[in-house]
């Protein structure tokens, strides 16, 4: 819909000037070899650029075409688009478009203020008279229009996850089902310390501002509790110094909860490398000499993951992994014991820790999948009908 | 105090970059691009905390002659001429261009060009190596979803390479391998990913909101 | 001899180093591994501080006058360069016990910055423009095939979102719904798996070629 | 323990053997399997054919960077040399910085091939940074954009560049892209000026644009090395792509041969013991 405006726009330009193009051939041509300036645009006028949702920084100027453009001598090159403060103010160039064309639109106006526009045709040697219009102002706009069904959805699907912790707070029973990759964990913790060996847990090479970090690290406090009660070293590598030290404050306070804050060694909690496949090798050497026998890996991974699920199997460790990284899932899916895939992976903090916070927020995403679907269907049915606009509502940008 | 004024911050920066994204003004989008570059360089300059933690569990292992700590003397020395060919103030040398600047042709570029290029390249190409065998011992008929794995990525693998072509020539278009990879890689793949990727967008989105009304702290530890 | 050729020999040699990793671990690849991460952590300190520390923060503080000439558009003064040069500093208030909570605050808001900044574009280009794109009509008038891949694009995509609702066991139409979207996720897991093997293999390639490229250097030099 | 049980615990180490020797054979006894070619390859290898010798230039934008080398070198190779077989002139440029190098040294090694001369029979651009001012400044005036070549002489002075305005001087921009600048050349010169875009890309990206090629925005498309082996098929001059699809083959071949064979010795062992040993995936 968004779309229609310009075509409208484009129509009544079209409209306006057809007039002139049927005068045309009153205007008597100008002998060859005069050179005479062509004849100036006509029908020019400036607005604020149509689009709602620029910053006020654009002004439209449209015109109709010099006669000598196309027709009469025809030898129009070029226009030239001036802009002043003032009416009869000689203005500066702010750009010029080669003949054929009918709009120009400004980008470097500072909205609020008034401006005129000048508009010439230029034939190589002479400019005709150029035509004045204004004053005209940008406006700045407030809200992008384009982005509200954005804003609809967000605000319903936040009411949904606050409704829901509320509803957990004060207790009430929100069923969530079993994710079979989680208990896993679990299990491979245990192992790990019936064998003796350590926990491998690698939280991704994502930086912490990737949300798949954060759910990583919540997962990792609940691990570092389990390795805390069993004396079980606790191997955290990272690629991001950031995610370091807030891996480093997570565990320390997860052995500090358990009761046993002197198991806590910070040589563990490594800061390896920045660089992609500096990280992979350091993290293989890891497993291959310091002999980990459950290796978790939560959070967000690109293409060293099979390289770490590989290594990771000749050392015969359980391995789990999960991640929102789509084109990364196949390679755990086939080389781990257990993959969380994708939601699952927010999942899995929800229902280890069974906080009511963490439960809102999966309640919610549950149902707004269902709004998702709801939509969807009902731009399908709709589309039966012949009726297309509703699923056009949702193109934004 | 110590709980409140971060809580408060988080928020009130959270919010403004949430309402960012809806507003076109020049303020607004200005103070927003303006925030971004400042998160940048926090994380730049989180890059010594890591690089300390490197020197220190290294220079440990090297005191303590841990096992392998001749390594650990490797890793720290190319470390430290590394940074002083990059970062060394040049005037002091003299007029030097190999050393205190990373353009081409300097000692810092060389070390990253024939160093760090060749070895991360060649530790990426290990996973040529590693798909095969992760192919070999997890692709088993396992059960009807690990069956449906291992005859889609068959397929897909023969339609990609000449061989797979030759295969079913002469068939109608719509039975070549060729045709049916395409096929599977638009229809179920897309299908597939297209629902993971709203689930796991909605799980973002949630982690989000949590995080800027203060519900969320454990990345920050000491939550309770 | 040319200096190219003794650095391309290094890397060769480096290449060769990482591969003997396929045999078993050893002295060689431990080389190149602590080599690796020495060269790319120096790298990322030196890349940071030119390209973030420096312009952003210690030019417009110290090189340029205090109080001079705005450092940026929209009246941004010198002294914002402050701000993040700050928050950086706090990261390392983790250093010191007495004062060491204001390191979250750095982190807090950052973190909540970026939350903020994700939630919008992903509601729209992952959930929005997703369930746009799984809207298709599933009765194209006089294009049957068109029909046919649209239902089982929709149908799919239905199957997956199911397959993640969490807050209902999985039977009845749920679970055969379920069972529909693991059909879809496995087929896409494979052939996502089988396409990848091309581009993994030509790293491989790439590497080989680069080593004979080596090998040949030599050759010719060797002859003249 | 029988054969086939052995067989389902082998050292993955002799897998790793097989993959050497089926990429390192290939280098030394190319086997020269047939290439099949397929529409979008033979689409772009049509316009390029199509352009007329000694008159308006093919562009090519180089716009990888070295991480995708073994991908992407081949193909613009081979764009090359089909370009300069035919004296189709060529001007090379590039929106990468890493790509500045990887231009130079295709054309350079290419032109020598052909004995080709700089500024008459090609120019070589250089890089500008900026990618959608850069494509769209060349809708309107190339010379606006790179005042002069690579190596600082004015492109006014070069007379294989008279003439040469604007998009509609050109009769295909061929871009190789290890990102998503291929977009910006859809967008920014495709849709406002009518450009005729080709592109080639890795593998992986390869399916982000077939789309691309329905709606006509791309004349045609090459995708990862196996879009550079069918472009040296057409061109009868095989080289890096067609050696490197001996080497897919076999691997690809291999792979499913040692699931195979994988399967057949799981269900052996099966029947015998009634237990799997592997863990579950």
């Amino acid at each position: 819909m968004r779309t229609h405006s310009p075509l409208v726009g484009l129509a009544l330009i079209l409209a306006l000037c057809a007039p002139v193009f049927g005068a045309e051939g009153e205007t008597a041509p100008p002998a060859p070899g005069e050179n005479a300036p062509p004849d100036p645009v006509t029908l020019l006028s400036a607005r604020d650029y149509l689009d709602n949702n620029d910053n006020g920084d654009k002004i439209e100027v449209t015109w109709c075409l010099s006669a000598d453009d196309g027709g009469g001598a025809g030898d129009v090159l070029e226009y030239r688009i001036r802009r002043s403060s003032g009416p009869g103010v000689a203005g500066e160039v702010v750009g010029t478009v080669p003949a054929g064309t009918t709009s120009f639109l400004d980008e470097g106006v500072e909205p609020g203020e008034a401006y005129y526009y000048d508009v010439a045709a230029f034939d190589g040697g002479s400019e005709s008279a150029p035509a004045e219009t204004g004053p005209v102002t940008g406006r700045r706009n407030f809200f992008q229009t384009s982005r509200l069904p954005v804003l609809v959805l967000a605000a319903l699907f936040f009411a949904m996850v606050l409704t829901f912790t509320r509803l957990a707070q004060r207790g009430a029973n929100l069923f969530v089902r079993r994710i079979p990759g989680l208990t896993a964990v679990e299990e491979a913790v245990g192992r790990a310390t019936e064998m003796g060996r350590p926990v491998l847990y690698v939280p991704g090479i994502g930086e912490i501002d990737d949300i798949q970090t954060i759910a990583s690290l919540t997962i990792l406090s609940h691990v570092a509790k389990i390795t805390a009660e069993y004396e079980t070293p606790l191997i955290v590598p990272t690629a991001r110094s950031v995610v370091m030290s807030a891996a480093e404050e997570v565990v320390k306070e997860a052995y500090a909860e358990a009761g046993h804050p002197d198991n806590y060694s910070p040589d563990n909690i490594r800061y390896l490398s920045d660089a992609q496949f500096a990280f992979a090798g350091a993290v293989s050497g890891i497993m291959l000499r310091e002999r980990p026998a459950a290796n978790l890996y939560l959070g967000a991974f690109w293409a060293e993951s099979l390289l770490f699920a590989e290594t990771g199997f000749e050392t015969k460790a359980i391995q789990v992994a999960g991640t929102a990284n789509v084109s990364q899932l196949p390679f755990f899916v086939t080389a781990c014991d257990y993959t969380l895939i994708g939601e699952e992976l927010y999942a899995a903090s929800a229902y280890l820790s069974k906080e009511p916070k963490l439960l809102g927020s999966l309640k919610g995403s549950d149902w707004m999948k269902v709004v998702s679907i709801g939509i969807m269907v009902l731009g399908i049915v709709l589309s039966l009908f012949g009726v297309t606009g509703f699923a056009g509502w949702f193109f934004t940008q | 105090m110590r709980r409140e004024i971060p809580l408060a911050i988080t928020f009130l920066v959270g919010m403004f970059m949430l309402v960012d994204f809806f507003v076109p003004h020049t303020r607004v989008s200005a103070v927003g691009e303006e925030m971004k570059q400042w998160g940048t360089i926090v994380i730049a300059a989180s890059i010594l905390l890591g690089i300390g933690n490197l020197i220190r569990v290294h220079s440990k292992k090297i005191a303590r002659r841990n096992t392998g700590w001749g390594y650990s003397i490797v890793c720290l020395t190319v470390m430290s001429v590394m940074l002083w060919f990059g970062l060394w103030p040049g005037e002091r040398l003299g007029p030097s261009p190999l050393v205190g600047t990373i353009a081409q042709g300097s000692y810092f570029n060389w070390m990253y060009m024939y160093m760090d290029v060749p070895l991360q390249s060649t530790m990426f190409s290990l996973l040529a190596f590693f798909i095969a065998s992760a192919a070999y011992r997890a692709f088993r008929l396992r059960s009807p979803e690990a069956s449906l794995l291992l005859i889609a990525a068959i397929i897909v693998m023969l339609g990609r390479v000449p061989l797979g072509q030759l295969m079913t020539k002469g068939l109608p278009e719509k039975a070549t391998l060729p045709w049916l990879t395409e096929a599977i890689m638009t229809y179920p793949n897309m299908a597939a990913f297209r629902g993971i990727l709203i689930g796991a967008a909605l799980g973002v989105m949630a982690t989000g909101l949590r995080i800027i009304l203060g519900i969320e702290r454990s990345y920050l530890g000491g939550e309770k | 001899m040319q200096v190219t050729l003794i650095w391309a020999t290094l890397a060769a040699i480096l290449t060769l180093a990482v591969y003997s990793f396929l045999y078993k671990d050893n002295p060689f690849y431990k080389f190149a591994e602590h080599l690796v991460v020495g060269v790319s952590a120096a790298y990322y300190l030196v890349i940071y501080y030119y390209n973030f520390i420096d312009p952003n923060v210690i030019s417009p503080i110290f090189k340029l006058e205090f109080g001079g000439a705005p450092i940026r558009i929209l009246g941004m003064q010198w002294w914002m360069a402050l701000i993040p040069g700050l928050l950086g500093l706090l990261l390392y208030a983790r250093f010191f016990p007495k004062i060491g909570w204001v390191s979250r605050w750095a982190l807090g808001i950052y973190v909540g910055g970026y939350s903020g900044l994700e939630i919008a574009p992903v509601m729209q280009a992952r959930v929005l423009d997703q369930i746009r794109g799984g809207s298709l009509p599933l009765v194209v008038p006089h294009d049957p095939s068109t029909s046919f891949t649209n239902i089982l694009l929709v149908v799919g995509l239905l199957g997956t979102l199911t397959y993640f609702f969490f807050s209902l066991k999985h039977k009845g139409v749920l679970g055969v719904l379920a069972r529909i979207g693991i059909v879809y996720i496995m087929v896409g897991f494979g052939a996502s798996f089988g396409y990848t093997v091309m581009s993994r293999i030509s790293l491989l390639i790439g590497r080989v070629d680069f080593l004979r490229q080596v090998a040949d250097s030599w050759i010719q030099w060797l002859a003249t | 323990m029988g054969l086939l049980e052995k067989f389902l615990q082998i050292d993955r180490r002799w897998i790793f053997l097989a993959i050497a020797i089926a990429v390192v054979v290939p280098f030394f006894l190319p086997m020269g399997l047939p290439v099949v070619v397929t529409k979008p390859v033979r689409d772009l290898y049509n316009a390029v054919d199509a352009i007329p010798p000694n008159s308006e230039p093919l562009f090519i934008s180089v716009d990888y960077a070295p991480s995708t080398i073994p991908e992407l070198d081949p193909m613009t190779l081979a764009v090359l040399r089909h370009a300069f077989s035919k004296d189709i002139r060529v001007v090379a440029l590039t929106l990468d910085p890493a790509g500045y190098g990887l231009a130079e040294r295709a054309l350079e090694s290419v032109a020598r091939e052909y004995g080709k001369e700089r500024n008459k029979d090609y120019v070589y651009l250089g890089f500008q940074p900026g990618i959608a001012a850069v494509v769209l400044g060349m809708g309107t005036d190339i010379k606006g954009v790179f005042p002069e070549d690579a190596y600082g002489t004015p492109l006014s002075e070069i007379p294989m560049m008279d003439g040469i305005r604007n998009y509609d001087q050109i009769p295909l921009l061929i871009t190789m892209a290890s990102s998503g600048v291929i977009e910006a050349w859809v967008i920014y010169a495709h849709q406002p000026y009518g450009a005729r875009i080709g592109a080639g890309v890795t593998a992986v990206m390869a399916t982000d644009y077939y789309p691309f090629l329905d709606t006509g925005q791309l004349v045609g498309l090459l995708g990862g090395m196996r879009g550079a082996a069918e472009y040296e098929e057409l061109i009868k001059h095989p080289d890096a792509g067609v050696r490197g699809m001996d080497s897919q083959s076999v691997i690809h071949v291999l792979i499913i041969v040692l699931i195979v064979l994988g399967n057949i010795a799981y269900f052996g062992s099966k029947k015998r013991s009634q237990e799997a040993k592997e863990p579950a995936a």
